[in-house]
């Protein structure tokens, strides 16, 4: 079986009507997944008692570290679609790293706003400048940026194209976001789920912290999927009104139509 | 007048110069400093005042130079200097744009970097206060150097020595004031003052100094 | 102020950041089918193009 | 309605370009400036237009409307090698602004923005970029511009270039039209027009380095 | 010495401007690209010469001394309707720069840039500085920039643009010339070039919207 | 080669005046700090290679955006992405050339700046040395910025929003490599090496970057 054949099958699959079917079969199962997650950790998390050193503020740990492990997964997607972009030309990985950045900076902004809500009752401030902090707040700049960028260029082709070359390039960020508590000494918590050795964390915090990662996770997927048909429908609706209006004028040659 | 003034307007909104941008560089900016001094908040609330100021005099100058040559490089300003409007007017409603699309942003954006930079209220309605204030002159000084850099095909070292130097005192006065407000034994009004009189001073030396030399930047 | 109303205030705040992207992703979805629905009422449907479809598209 | 030019001369750089350039248009004429390549076309134009300052000589528009001490430039449409238009803008965009900013004149009638273009034979991609369109189209587009607000003089430099063979002719033709209504042309070409009874002056290039002075 | 089209097609935006282009020129032949404004004929240009991604097609490069790898642009130079100068420096200084950048070029023999500029007509002013000169002479400046370094490919979109009659004559001279020794030309004009033998592209311009993508 | 170097250098010193803006907004920016720390000499010798590092990124986003758009603008950047020479060669050698211009003037002018700030010779020499590591990278960062950009008429700041966040780990290392000189118990070394690191690192990926973009930017 040659590599060629098997690119081909997934350029089959991820041919954008088929992904149009494909989305509409599985989205209402998406969110139906998503809100018994989403039911179950909120459960969970207001189920379970507090913490000895941090009281009941605990709980914002439940929102906070999986929106804050989703804004930089998020971005992970969309340098895989970027590259996507770069490499193959597809043009489903166009819609991907442009719909995904809208919801990246939403749960940067949450773990942003969760963590300086904790900080306050933990650190005495709302904000202070350590190096955690402040990456992910660059990590909110890039995401803003890339927006801003998307929608200074009105080729999408080429916008597409150009975002992608600058999510690969700014992809340098997200080790530092993640490692930034272990060569800086900061206010922050080092990684105590995620790391080398295993979790340290006890299991009557795992356990909602866990679920509630996951439903944020399914809330991400659902909406990308959702917001990747919408940008297609979208473009297909330009399409069809630009040769809409390409039939009515008639005058091969003169004219070129171009909706905003 | 009216037209040009939406024109430059929109021109600033629809390709990557808008107010959005300004003001996102701003947060930048000002979002870098504190890696550079370090995260102690006593200090950064210091010099608070000083970086908004600088963060706004740097995106001033970034837009500045392109004020009349996009103009020119296309021809539009041939057909403005052919029309009867006293030029003066056009290049003044050209600065208000210029001033309406970067500056007025920067100085709404600015309360929520002094948050950052852990500035108190009243610092923060200074420094807000001043950059209203101070910020036109700054334009007013850009456009008086981007008409120069239009007419000199060899002139750009020209410009730089002569818009910093300019911008420079309209700085100082507008960091002075800032601090003032917050330190009791300085006075406020004084470098206010002397701020709001460099502003209008420079509205009208400025556009008169660009229309004449947009004027004899015959080619 | 109390631990509640951080609790409180986080969890609002990102119920909320939520609700406002679903309510985008949402309302963003039906205006595009509204107008794909409008096209198909007036007669302009897809694969109307006199050409044939460039690279990656033999749906 | 006259424009008139007297014993016109201009520098470029130390060069003289030309001395003693002296016409007179009055309503319905037209002037065809020809010469070779750096002959002072462009030049003599930026004078009439008011662009670049005559080494010596005025140019006057006497007019029973205009006031003594208005400046001919002000009478005029100018259409360089330049289109002035913005590429961000859209077609549609770029001329309403000139037709406000070139304001309303009372002596003549001017088209609206979408006439123009019909005029020039792009009336249906208005909403385009003006980023967007091809060469020609661009300089149809500039050429448009001269028609949605009235003024009796216009100042052509080499308007035909990257045409197409229809496109000179509708440009003619509207040239034509314009002088039927009592308009003024002058012009730098180098392809005949294909005006009837325009006068010609040939433009010959550097007269003399102007080093009187020293 | 070949070049060769195969089956091209391209996009504008979200426009199919041509599709199904194919030639082949070999050593001493030419094609003469027509159309009306708008119809594609600096999109077509553009992708031979590399510049703009084609949809579908090719476009090769066959020589002897050439590798098989090699991209068709390298052996082109490519006059758009921009003159790639510097205002700020002078003729002599744009020009001997694009030579050194472009490189000597072993297959056929190079000017130098006094020489080139003599060929244009303009041998006594390239200490200008390139800002200062009128629109025809800029654009034969731009055109001595294909004399100081060979490559067998020309690419010129709309080159008599801006040009009085004389240097139309003197363009067709160089064009013939470099034909002569074996060069090829892909040419975009509105006015006849006057060359011989010149096979003709007529460009009929969009054919289709890319939306089957969606 | 060659020859691109040496016409970016004239072009930079014949307009636009880069060389001269930058240093000129770097002595001012640096200029200001005291009025908002206040005349403690301590203070400011504390803060100094801080600030002289921040002075000298802000100076460096002030040329940057034009860094392509000139040449695409007369069209020698379809020439030159049509030549053999690899275009990230090409685009390596216009990053040298703004470099030397916009750059290296920032890193001769930072000792002046020292003494401003009442830094020792220690500390003098360590930010100048920092600097003259670190601002190349900063240089190859705003290449992929520029080259994005391009096709955008107004694309200054967006390009300084794009490049400011990926100049942050430049700017850290940068400042604690400078302390750490002075400091005793911080080793010099550590940080000096990862910001030579992230120099190289960026001298590859940046013109790899930027010539994927300028590929793209096709129209
Ligand atoms: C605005 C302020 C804050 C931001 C931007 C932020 C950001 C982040 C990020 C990006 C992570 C994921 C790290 C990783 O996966 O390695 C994280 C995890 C975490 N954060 Fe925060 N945080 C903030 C404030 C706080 C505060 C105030 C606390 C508590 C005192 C806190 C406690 C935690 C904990 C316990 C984790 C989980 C660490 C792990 O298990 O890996 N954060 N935060
Ligand atoms: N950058 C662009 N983006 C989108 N569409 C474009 C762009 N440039 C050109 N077009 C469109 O592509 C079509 C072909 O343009 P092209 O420049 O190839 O025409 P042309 O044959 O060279 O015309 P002319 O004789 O006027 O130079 C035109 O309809 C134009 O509107
Ligand atoms: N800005 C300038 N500074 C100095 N000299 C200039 C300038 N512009 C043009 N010149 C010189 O003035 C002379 C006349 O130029 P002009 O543009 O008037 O010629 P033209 O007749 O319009 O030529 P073309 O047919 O090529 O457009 C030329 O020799 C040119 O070198
Ligand atoms: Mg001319
Ligand atoms: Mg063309």
């Amino acid at each position: 079986m040659s590599e060629s054949l098997a690119i081909t099958k997934l350029s089959d699959l991820a041919n954008p009507t088929r992904f149009l079917v494909l989305a509409s079969r599985v989205l209402p199962w998406l969110s139906a997944v998503t809100a018994l997650l989403f039911a179950t950790g909120l459960y969970l998390s207001f189920a379970g008692e507090g913490d000895y050193q941090q009281g009941l503020t605990v709980r914002i740990m439940y929102v906070h570290v999986p929106a804050a492990w989703l804004s930089m997964m998020c971005y992970t997607v969309m340098a895989l679609s970027a590259i996507g972009t770069l490499v193959w030309r597809h043009p489903l990985a166009d819609v991907a790293h442009k719909t995904a950045a809208p919801l990246g900076a939403a749960f940067t902004l949450i773990a942003l706003a969760t963590g300086s809500l904790w900080g306050k009752p933990m650190w005495g401030t709302w904000w202070v400048w350590d190096a955690r902090l402040t990456s992910v707040f660059v990590l909110f700049l890039m995401y803003l940026g890339l927006i801003a960028l998307n929608r200074a260029m009105d080729d999408p082709g080429k916008a597409a194209r150009l975002c992608a070359i600058l999510i690969l390039v700014g992809f340098v960020n997200i080790p530092i976001i993640k490692f930034s508590v272990d060569w800086w000494n900061t206010l922050h918590q080092p990684a105590s789920v995620i790391r080398m050795g295993g979790s340290s964390i006890d299991a009557s915090f795992l356990r909602p912290l866990l679920v509630m990662a996951l439903a944020f996770t399914m809330l991400f997927f659902t909406l990308h999927i959702a917001a990747m048909r919408n940008e297609i429908w979208r473009r297909r609706v330009s399409a069809q009104r630009r040769m809409a209006a390409r039939m009515a004028g008639d005058k091969p040659g003169l004219t070129t139509e171009k909706s905003t | 007048m009216a037209a040009l003034l939406l024109r430059d307007l929109k021109l600033s909104v629809r390709a990557g110069g808008g107010a959005l941008i300004g003001v996102l560089f701003f947060i930048t900016v000002v979002a870098v400093i504190p890696f550079g001094v370090g995260p102690d908040l006593n200090l950064l609330s210091r010099i608070g005042p000083a970086i908004v100021w600088i963060g706004a005099l740097l995106s001033a100058l970034l837009g500045l130079d392109r004020m009349f040559q996009t103009d020119r490089e296309d021809g539009s300003l041939d057909l403005m200097l052919m029309q009867e409007h006293p030029l003066v007017l056009t290049v003044l409603v050209k600065c208000l744009a210029h001033w309406i699309g970067n500056g007025l942003p920067l100085v709404i954006a600015s309360p929520l970097l002094g948050l950052f930079m852990n500035m108190d209220e009243v610092a923060i309605g200074a420094t807000m206060l001043t950059l209203l204030v101070g910020t036109p002159a700054l334009t007013f000084i850009g456009a008086v150097g981007a008409a120069v850099a239009v007419t000199l095909p060899r002139g750009g070292l020209l410009v730089s020595i002569l818009v910093l130097p300019l911008a420079v005192p309209v700085l100082i006065f507008g960091v002075s004031a800032s601090y003032a407000a917050v330190e009791d034994p300085a006075p406020f009004l004084p470098p206010f003052l002397i701020l709001v009189a460099i502003t209008m001073f420079f509205a009208v030396l400025g556009p008169l100094g660009a229309a004449l030399a947009l004027r004899n930047a015959d080619d | 102020m109390s631990h509640t109303f951080y609790i409180a205030m986080s969890y609002g705040i990102a119920g909320l950041i939520s609700l406002c992207l679903i309510a985008w992703v949402w309302l963003d979805g039906r205006a595009r089918r509204r107008e794909l629905a409008q096209l198909e009422a007036a007669g302009i449907r897809r694969r109307s193009a006199t050409s044939p479809a460039p690279e990656g598209g033999k749906a | 309605m006259r424009l008139i030019a007297e014993n016109l001369s201009a520098r470029r750089g130390e060069d003289l370009i030309f001395q003693g350039v002296s016409f007179a248009l009055s309503r319905g004429e037209s002037l065809v400036l020809t010469g070779k390549n750096g002959s002072g076309k462009s030049t003599l134009l930026r004078v009439v237009a008011g662009l670049l300052r005559p080494e010596s000589g005025t140019v006057i528009w006497q007019a029973d409307t205009a006031d003594k001490g208005m400046r001919a430039a002000e009478a005029c449409h100018y259409l360089g090698h330049r289109n002035a238009m913005k590429t961000e803008l859209s077609v549609h965009e770029n001329l309403t602004f000139w037709q406000q900013f070139f304001g309303h004149s009372p002596q003549g009638e001017s088209l609206s923005v979408d006439e123009a273009a019909d005029a020039v034979g792009l009336g249906d991609i208005t909403h385009l970029p003006f980023g967007y369109l091809s060469a020609g189209q661009q300089r149809r587009m500039a050429f448009a511009k001269l028609l949605v607000s009235f003024r009796p003089v216009w100042i052509l430099d080499e308007p035909t270039a990257a045409l197409d063979v229809s496109a000179e002719r509708v440009f003619t033709g509207l040239i034509e039209s314009h002088l039927r209504n009592g308009g003024i042309l002058i012009g730098a070409t180098h392809q005949p027009l294909g005006l009837e009874n325009a006068q010609e002056l040939k433009m010959a290039g550097f007269t003399g380095i102007a080093e009187e002075v020293w």
